[in-house]
């Protein structure tokens, strides 16, 4: 599962990365064809209804998808992790602190507080990121709390104090590397969760500007379009983010498979 | 007529890696009333002999050679639904660790009922209930716990109630897996005297199974030594305790502390047990193994007859093999 | 300690929860740019007008006034009582009770949400059994491929491919409203339409309504099913290797009874934490499938507040949600101390 | 000469009961596990001294107390005469080098993301002992040492790669690095294959003759505490019953309870016929310990004076101690 | 094992797709095929209706065991099917629509085009526009029967109807009108945002004087010519005092339906009105059985029923489905071009008078000069966004007074669009070209206030930005965020549009100088600087003022084009399009009027 799950999300990386080279015509560009014109051998994916190329638009589209869901996983990471690390390790009042404010925001339903962020913020990958980040820092809070809590209990640990390490070096050499593979668990159903999370958004209406290609954006245009028959506008970057989303899920749960001892029989 | 008869049985673990042959080509019997010890470290396939007399091997494991009769009815062609029949009613089990073993939502006297009537769906559930009051009260618990849940237990009681589930039924053959592992030394103790009166009030067989050679030495009249899925000796205890014939039984023998002995001198047998991925070639025990020989690597030793119900694998005996001096001091 | 005061302390216990949830609310909207009244009267009004406006909508104290304030409307039972919903402030735009817009958008929200938490579950919890009993066979991969894409696809994409599908091609089921346009909705009893045209024997509305509400639920079911197989599955395959389970089967009880009495019966308590923590996810879809469906309710609300930096709307829509969710959270853990033998201490 | 290396006066630990949220409104008093209850021995240096019991009875929680991986609620810990029982910082650090532990399940003592080098050789580093390559070279040594031969073969491997036995080697080697004079082994053998335990056994004896070390040794198989000990002490809940050298103590057990106990160990003999002596009941919680005598509830030989008034230890023999009313 | 997991995954997705496609594919066709399909799918349709009603048959029988209970609910469930039946019959309309009442039906405070659409049809004014009218100054006596004016143009006099009544039965007198005049300017202080605000009542109208029982007469402030248009608009819908007070209104407290007066004089009295967080759920209109035009078969349908959906795609759906018999405000462009090839419904045409156009922030480099605002309004490309963005149903807009009315001139035609070479050389004056373009932001509404805005702006970037001399950067806000810049001035240059409160060039003209809507724009005052652009500014409003103040249409068409001559050289605010309006049925629905008022009369309507 991790394989496939790799192979989709590098083939739409490199899909975007590459989408300069081998675009066809320029996504924002209108009018390069006629309106909503259904795919042809001129356009293979049709053409959207401003006459831009769909093609064209589905191999950029996926920059913003993934600048925001890296971007959103990457200001989790740097927040969630270091903060649940020391919560956890330290513990006491500021863990309790910690973790009462956290479960308070976990409680939320996570698409509310980012709409309601993202609607103060504006437009923009950054902002939309943000307020993205802001929805899933308590998952990698509570992943890291709880894994630190049940390593801090391990006899190896123990161990560690036994032949006199400062907490640090426990903490960073003994605590965190064994919960790196939880960390990577998370992160990888993060960014589908960012994924879809920033197709919503789109889909409200808090996406990025109109002249950057974007498959949410796309996908939610092309809604108005679909009563009229004109299905490409919407499958195509519908299915390009079931695949990104897909691809991160199959990494993520292909992974906590082969990490959950559990399950291995 | 033998009770229990297993003929050339042999189990496979199929895994993404490769197969594990967990039970290869075991061959014995057991009579009415008997008591088989089935000894062996970890990994040795105990465990899975166990339960593949009841057929619950667990997945991915399946039976691929061999015949299990139990009262001439070779279990492994039975289906699933005759099966369950067999389970509980002819054949009981009784699981290593008791605290892990009852449902914890259930409780106690459910547990017994729900036996009973699933066996016996003529039973009335009055009956069945008076019936399990019987039954925990030969277990020497008191009657009126019986609507308590499992975690209301301690562990030596749980597993009374383990083995109330086992012979609630009156089966043929109880077969214990590690019974006592879990438990401190006293409730070990008392355990096993109490699955022993049981046993002999009721007349069944019993198969104990444990890596502890001192209970089965000290509790079973045969017994039989597996290492890497290989019967390497099937003997009665004092016999064994007398003569000891395969290498690695020396060795075991002589690796285990006896309480009752000063001045002991144990000796370890090198190396660790094998890959079971990856067993040596030959006789599973020859890395292992002093006595070693050119042919030990190439070819599995068969199981020879040595004396009188004394079986082992390995050769050194019969008649290419030369006799070893018993080398156990003491 | 029994189960009454386990009840007790874990309702006691929410109260920090809610108060950390408030506080947050209320600080990250009162700490945003822009000045509402400056924006509702578009430099139209006088300095005058917009105090007296300040006033009215009780903008001219100090913050933490005002979050006093918040605080005592919202527990005022009081008022309460004399409206049937707390005091949430007024609406920036309208100038309408906030408490009484989310409580009327409210029902259409938790009816929405109840039956595509039942459906989810059914879905969630069949396949799972199913899978995890048929493990590692084609069936059980087919079923976790079905889990695992259905977590991947956005929500309204399915939304919108069912409409197209129920609701243009085959005209089956309305593609949007809580009721077919030509009826009546039913006499407001609790706001849910299939209870209420229950409880007033009215089957042809409850149908109407069925009808009305199945496309969504079933978005918005089908959508959570995926985490709900994989929880289910994989709590089933820990539970089926437990020791009791096999315990059971040794003992020859029936296939039947070893799945669902003994497994399913002990998966199934971490598998309603999870569903409990799912809520949010859930109620986070709703937006997204009452937008899809043109479904008036509190999700919807709050996207069409947001094009009015209605701040008083959005807080208070933010924290009926917060509510609810901690409220669920509550019911599932009493729920389970009640199901789970071991807390009943 | 044999000196005392450790000593322990009066030494209780006990963990408070997790109460829930209202449960601590409305009560003041705190109730506790005492896990260990007032315990005192001491150990002579070269000496191997077991704590012997069963689950349950604290004898894991004073072996931890002991080298100070926990707080003792109070008493007195001396190390080489000084009293180490409040030390913090450096100084239990220096402390370290001197006191090592190993522990019951060798799948869980090496942390899994650590190679045997690191792992092995981490102490090295912690106490600033090596610089640059010295640190392979005496992990080399080590590795050699606890059996792990060649040892180049097992530097690189990380702990599942290695075998039960293969592990508790590397977690002696982790402890004995640092040379310390002193270590606690909690039940090192008991989740090791029975092939193999005796390896171990014999290793941790041949430390004891080349590095001088003294043992604490912990277990629940008398058996075992039998081949290995000079000293035994047996604990119930908290509190130890009986103290002596082996042999005094195995030949002529004197509290009921260690009598018990002994009977109760399967002989691997089938042809012995043993007494076994019943005991009635189960342990009861350390939570809720019963007064007095806290065997009396189980005990055959109970008076009224065994529930009133807890029997402190006697001194029977030479250096055999026990704790029991019948004695006088 | 994996690879049974992965091969199944692909499987579902690649069905999945296949499927998905197909499915839209297909959809494409059943778009072409739908009337012969319809067959089916009624057919189909009956059937699951009556399985339905099976199905609640046998919940019936099943509910048999209690029996009184179930012939309670028997008789309750024929007795509301009977209500249900009779709905759903010839009498009444049901109406989709994305709409919604902002806030209040009060005349003196809804200024929102739904708000205002309902007020018209249970409010009566004055006068009103003939339906149907092509300038929307063809007026007709409604609650007054006929007026006359003095030459000056600022006394005007009415003569009321008599007999008409209220909806509560209140007979209808010139008192009313006074009454309704003097609240909706005594509540201008207090409620700034209204339309009557937003007109100038207290600008406008001196005061109303009650001459007879059916005779009152206006003295206003200033000669102004079309006070007629004003009069029909619906802020001078005539109120009952008796439910519309001017002291105790706090339009700030408590439930806006509270605060609109129930009893009006329109064709249709509301008597359903729920609204769900702020947006109408349900609205239905009876007939008035108090109308005062009933006797000429007024209103043609008992009873109005408005269904509210989210979007314009919802909304074309349910039309489609057959849920809705009309769909009004909004279909979108696409689906009603397609929606005309669909023999299931019809599509009714009208003129439009929607406009939007472009602001400059002249204020500010760089469009504090002149020569760059004319260069980049060249620049525009309105045809392209016509044909594309809206399908051509939308006509570029070269004078800001609409075609079909006074005063509509070409204009702007003389800066032509995309007219690259006059771009070029005017920035190039202004030190611009290819290597040091000019740059600026370009401001779109994002939630949807006005139609098409992002799709609109993307075409406009490109069309600029086709000069080589242009870079645009596009940035966007919600409506809300958007009139907050706006005020702030911080958009270089962003999109606004105008709806017509009342039918005349004047309502129009003003924009230019509309301090409220562009504050950006001819103040003379910002900064104390002077203006360059002022002495025009000043110009303009003369221009204005004067043609208020004539019925002379020569004259007022001569200064409308004037004002707009000089839009032309300051480029301030310039014109892009005019919208057309369009409603869809579905048949048999007759007496449509979609007329360049805007107004949809429900009233007209029958099947």
């Amino acid at each position: 599962m991790v394989i496939l799950g790799t192979i989709i999300v590098s083939a739409l990386v490199i899909m975007t990365a590459i989408a300069p080279w081998i675009a066809p015509h320029d996504p924002a560009k209108t009018r390069v064809g006629p309106i909503r014109e259904p795919p042809s051998p001129q356009f293979p994916m049709g053409t959207t209804h401003l006459g831009q190329d769909m093609l064209s638009r589905i191999l950029y589209g996926g920059s913003i998808m993934l600048q925001v869901s890296a971007l959103s996983v990457l200001v989790c990471f740097l927040i969630g992790v270091p903060l649940g690390l020391f919560s956890s390790y330290v513990g006491g009042v500021f863990d309790r602190a910690c973790s009462l404010v956290i479960d308070a925001v976990y409680a939320f339903p996570g698409l509310v507080i980012a709409i309601a962020i993202s609607a103060m913020l504006g437009r923009g990958v950054v902002n939309m990121a943000l307020s993205i980040a802001v929805v899933y820092i308590p998952s990698y809070f509570r992943v890291v709390r709880s894994q630190v809590l049940s390593i801090k209990e391990l006899t190896y640990v123990e161990a560690a104090r036994g032949i006199g390490a400062k907490w640090y070096t426990i903490l960073f050499r003994y605590v965190f590397p064994n919960v790196i593979p939880s960390i990577v668990v998370v992160t990888t159903i993060n960014f589908a969760d960012a994924v879809l999370t920033a197709a919503g958004l789109t889909f409200i209406g808090l996406g990025v500007e109109i002249h950057i290609p974007d498959w949410g954006r796309d996908l939610t245009s092309g809604w108005a379009y679909l009563s009229s028959g004109a299905w490409w506008i919407i499958t195509f970057p519908g299915v390009m983010i079931i695949l990104l989303a897909l691809g991160f899920t199959l990494i993520g749960e292909g992974l906590s498979e082969l990490l959950n001892p559990k399950l291995q029989r | 007529m033998p009770l229990l008869e297993i003929g050339s049985l042999t189990v496979d673990y199929p895994t993404s890696r490769g197969t594990i042959r967990a039970v290869e080509d075991v061959s014995f019997s057991l009579k009415k009333g008997e008591t088989l010890g089935l000894a062996g470290e970890s990994g040795s396939g105990k465990s899975t002999l166990g339960l593949s007399i009841i057929r619950l091997v667990p997945y991915p494991g399946v039976i691929v050679k061999g015949h299990i009769r139990i009262d001439e009815t070779d279990i492994v062609k039975l289906r699933e639904h005759e099966m369950r029949s067999i389970r509980g009613r002819k054949a009981a089990y009784i699981f290593q660790d008791p605290m892990t073993s009852l449902n914890p939502v259930k409780r106690i006297g459910a547990h017994f009922i729900e036996l009973i009537r699933t066996h016996e769906p003529n039973t009335g559930k009055e009956e069945a209930f008076e019936r399990t009051k019987t039954v925990v009260e030969n277990l020497g618990i008191l009657s009126e716990r019986i609507n308590d849940y499992p975690h209301q237990f301690s562990g030596g009681m749980r597993q009374r109630i383990m083995i109330g589930l086992a012979i609630a039924l009156n089966p043929d053959l109880v077969i214990a897996d590690e019974p006592t592992t879990a438990l401190d030394v006293i409730v070990q103790a008392k355990i096993l005297d109490l699955l022993e009166s049981l046993r002999k009030v009721y007349g069944m067989a019993l198969i104990l199974i444990s890596h502890d050679l001192s209970i089965i030495l000290e509790r079973c009249d045969k017994i039989i030594i597996m290492y890497a899925g290989h019967m390497l000796e099937y003997v009665t205890s004092i016999e064994m305790h007398r003569n000891p014939k395969h290498p690695y039984t020396q060795g075991l023998l002589q690796s285990i502390p006896n309480i009752e002995l000063s001045d002991q001198k144990l000796v370890a047998i090198p190396g660790s047990p094998p890959d079971m991925l990856n067993p040596p070639k030959g006789c599973r025990f020859w890395p292992r193994c002093s006595y070693a020989k050119k042919i030990c690597r190439v070819k599995e030793p068969p199981l020879i007859k040595v004396g009188r119900n004394h079986f082992v694998r390995c050769f050194l005996y019969g008649k290419k093999g030369v006799h070893v001096e018993r080398n156990r001091k003491s | 300690m029994g189960l009454r005061s386990y009840i007790i302390t874990r309702i006691l216990l929410t109260i920090p929860t809610l108060l950390l949830l408030l506080s947050m609310v209320f600080l990250i909207m009162r700490v945003l740019p822009g000045d509402p009244v400056a924006l509702h009267f578009e430099k139209k009004a006088t300095p005058e007008q917009m105090e007296s406006m300040r006033r009215a909508l009780g903008l001219d104290t100090p913050l933490w006034t005002q979050y006093i304030e918040y605080l005592g409307g919202l527990v005022d039972i009081g008022y309460i009582l004399e409206h049937g919903y707390p005091n949430l402030g007024k609406s920036m735009q309208t100038f309408e009770e906030v408490g009484g817009q989310i409580f009327s958008a409210f029902p259409a929200t938790l009816e929405l949400a109840f039956y595509s938490m039942i459906i989810a579950s059914v879905i969630g919890i069949l396949l799972g059994v199913i899978s995890s009993k048929s493990y590692n066979s084609i069936l059980d991969h087919l079923i976790r491929g079905v889990g695992t894409v259905t977590y991947a696809v956005p929500i309204f994409f399915l939304g919108i491919v069912f409409q197209l599908i129920f609701g243009v091609y085959l005209r089956w089921l309305p593609t949007g409203l809580r009721i077919n346009p030509a009826v009546d909705p039913p006499a407001t009893i609790t706001g849910l339409y299939t209870i209420d045209s229950l409880l007033q024997g009215n089957l042809f509305k409850f149908f109407e309504s069925l009808k009305a509400l199945l496309l969504p639920s079933l978005t918005l079911g089908i959508i959570l099913s995926g985490i709900f197989i994989r929880m289910t599955r994989t709590n089933m395959l820990e539970t089926l290797r437990l020791d009791f389970v096999t315990a059971a089967k040794a003992r020859g009880l029936k296939e039947s009874t070893v799945t669902y009495g003994y497994a399913l019966r002990n998966a199934f308590l971490p598998i309603l934490t999870m569903m409990g923590l799912q809520f949010a996810i859930l109620l986070g879809g709703a937006i997204l499938t009452e937008t899809t469906f043109s479904w008036p309710g509190l999700g919807r609300y709050i996207v069409d507040r947001i094009n009015f930096r209605d701040y008083t709307a959005i807080q208070g829509a933010v924290v009926v949600f917060g509510l609810f969710v901690t409220l669920v959270s509550l019911v599932v853990d009493i729920l389970y101390a009640y199901l789970d033998p071991r807390i009943r201490l | 000469m044999l000196s005392e290396i450790v000593k322990v006066e009066h030494l209780k630990k006990y963990f408070p009961v997790q109460k829930s949220f209202l449960e601590q409104l409305f009560t003041r008093e705190l109730s506790y596990v005492k896990a260990v209850d007032d315990v005192a021995f001491s150990i002579r240096s070269g000496e191997i001294f077991t704590l012997a019991g069963e689950s349950g009875c604290g004898k894991t929680t004073a072996g931890r107390v002991v080298v100070r991986l926990l707080e003792p609620t109070s008493g007195k810990i001396y190390f080489n005469g000084e009293d180490i029982t409040k030390l913090r910082g450096e100084k239990l650090r220096l402390l370290r080098r001197k006191m090592q532990m190993i522990f019951q399940d060798p799948y869980a003592s090496l942390n899994p993301r650590m190679k045997v080098v690191d792992a092995v050789g981490h102490p090295l580093e912690i106490h600033e002992l090596v610089k640059g390559g010295e640190k392979k070279k005496m992990v080399l040594e080590v590795l050699e040492k606890v059996g792990l031969t060649p040892p180049e073969q097992f530097v690189n491997l990380y702990p599942h790669q290695l075998s039960g036995g293969q592990r508790q080697r590397v977690a002696l080697a982790r402890s004995i690095i640092l040379k310390p004079e002193f270590m606690v082994a909690d039940e090192p053998v008991s989740m090791i294959d029975v092939s193999l335990r005796s390896t171990i056994i014999d290793l941790m004896l041949s430390f004891r003759k080349e590095l001088g070390l003294t043992y604490l040794f912990i277990t629940h198989d008398l058996a075992v505490a039998k081949y290995i000990s000079d000293k035994i002490a047996i604990m119930y809940l908290g509190k130890i019953v009986e103290m002596g050298h082996k042999e005094p103590l195995f030949r002529n057990p004197m509290h009921p309870y260690t009598q018990a106990l002994l009977s109760a160990i399967p002989v691997p003999n089938p042809e012995r016929e043993r007494k076994r002596i019943e005991l009635a009941g189960e342990v009861p919680s350390a939570i809720d310990i019963p007064t007095g005598c806290r065997f009396h509830p189980r005990c055959a030989y109970r008076t009224d004076k065994c529930s009133k008034e807890e029997p402190q230890l006697i001194e029977v023999g030479k250096g055999h101690f026990v704790a029991c009313h019948l004695i006088k | 094992m994996m690879e049974k997991i992965e091969l199944s995954i692909v499987v579902l997705v690649l069905i999945g797709i296949i499927v998905s496609s197909g499915t839209m594919y297909y959809m494409t066709t059943v778009v072409d095929n739908l009337s012969t399909l319809t067959d089916d799918v009624s057919t189909l349709t009956e059937s699951v209706t009556n399985l339905t009603s099976t199905i609640s048959d046998l919940a019936l029988i099943m509910s048999e065991g209690f029996q009184e209970y179930a012939e309670a609910i028997a008789a309750l469930t024929a007795r509301l099917a009977a209500i249900e039946a009779g709905l759903a019959t010839k009498e009444t309309l049901i109406v989709g629509t994305t709409d919604s009442v902002e806030k209040t039906l009060d005349p003196a405070q809804a200024y929102d085009y739904f708000g205002w659409c309902i007020l018209q049809q249970i409010g009566g004014t004055l006068v009103s526009v003939e339906p149907g009218s092509p300038k929307g100054s063809d007026f007709i006596p409604d609650l007054a029967v006929n007026w006359s004016s003095n030459d000056d143009l600022d006394i005007w006099d009415f003569n009321l109807r008599e007999g008409v009544t209220f909806s509560d039965g209140t007979e209808f007198n010139a008192t009313h009108v006074k009454y309704s005049f003097d609240r909706a300017i005594a509540l201008i202080p207090s409620i700034p945002e209204g339309a009557p605000a937003g007109l100038g009542y207290d600008a406008i109208i001196d005061r109303t004087e009650v001459l007879d029982t059916y005779k009152v007469r206006f003295h206003l402030k200033m000669s102004f010519s079309p006070f007629l248009g004003i009069l029909a608009s619906r802020s001078s819908t005539i109120v009952n005092p008796q439910y519309a007070p001017i002291a105790q209104i706090n339009h700030t407290t408590a439930d806006p339906r509270a605060s609109t007066p129930v009893a009006f004089a329109g064709p249709y009295v509301l008597s359903k009105w729920n609204r769900v967080a702020g947006r109408d759920v349900e609205i239905k209109l009876d007939a008035n059985p108090n109308y005062w035009d009933l006797a000429s078969g007024y209103p043609r349908m008992a009873h109005v029923i408005f269904r509210f959906y989210s979007d314009a795609a919802t909304l074309r759906l349910a039309i489609e489905a057959g849920d809705i018999d009309m769909a009004y405000r909004h279909t979108s462009p696409t689906d009603v071009l397609d929606l005309e090839d669909n023999p299931n419904v019809k599509v009714w045409w009208g003129t439009g008078a929607a406009i939007q156009y472009f602001c400059f922030q002249t204020k500010r480099a760089p469009f504090n000069d002149t020569r760059v605002r004319v260069a980049v309004t060249a620049a525009l490309n309105r045809t392209a966004v016509c044909d594309t963005v809206f399908l051509g149903l939308s006509d570029p807009l070269y004078s800001i007074i609409p075609p079909g009315m006074l005063g509509h001139t070409e204009a702007f035609q003389k800066l032509g669009d995309a007219n690259y070479t006059l771009t070029t050389s005017l920035l190039a004056a202004a030190g611009y070209d290819a290597t040091n373009k000019l740059v600026f932001d370009l401001w779109y509404e994002s939630s949807g206030h006005y139609p098409m805005s992002a799709e609109q702006a993307l075409m406009y970037k490109e069309a600029l930005e086709g000069s080589g001399v242009i870079t645009v950067t596009l940035k966007s806000a919600d409506w809300a965020g958007y009139k907050q810049n706006r005020d702030s001035e911080i958009m270089d240059a962003y999109i606004y549009g105008w709806y017509p409160d009342y039918v005349d060039p004047d309502n129009y003209a003003f924009l230019y100088w509309a301090k409220w809507i562009h504050t950006n724009y001819y103040n003379e005052t910002i900064n104390g600087l002077p203006n360059p652009s002022y002495p025009a500014y000043l110009q303009q409003v003369a221009l204005y003022d004067e043609a208020r103040a004539t019925t002379n249409i020569t004259l007022r068409e001569e200064l409308y084009a004037q004002i707009d001559e000089i839009a032309v050289e300051q480029c301030s605010v310039v014109p892009l399009w005019v919208g057309s309006g369009w409603a869809v049925t579905t048949p048999p629905i007759y007496g449509v009027f979609l007329d360049i008022t805007q107004d949809m009369r429900y009233w007209l309507i029958y099947k």
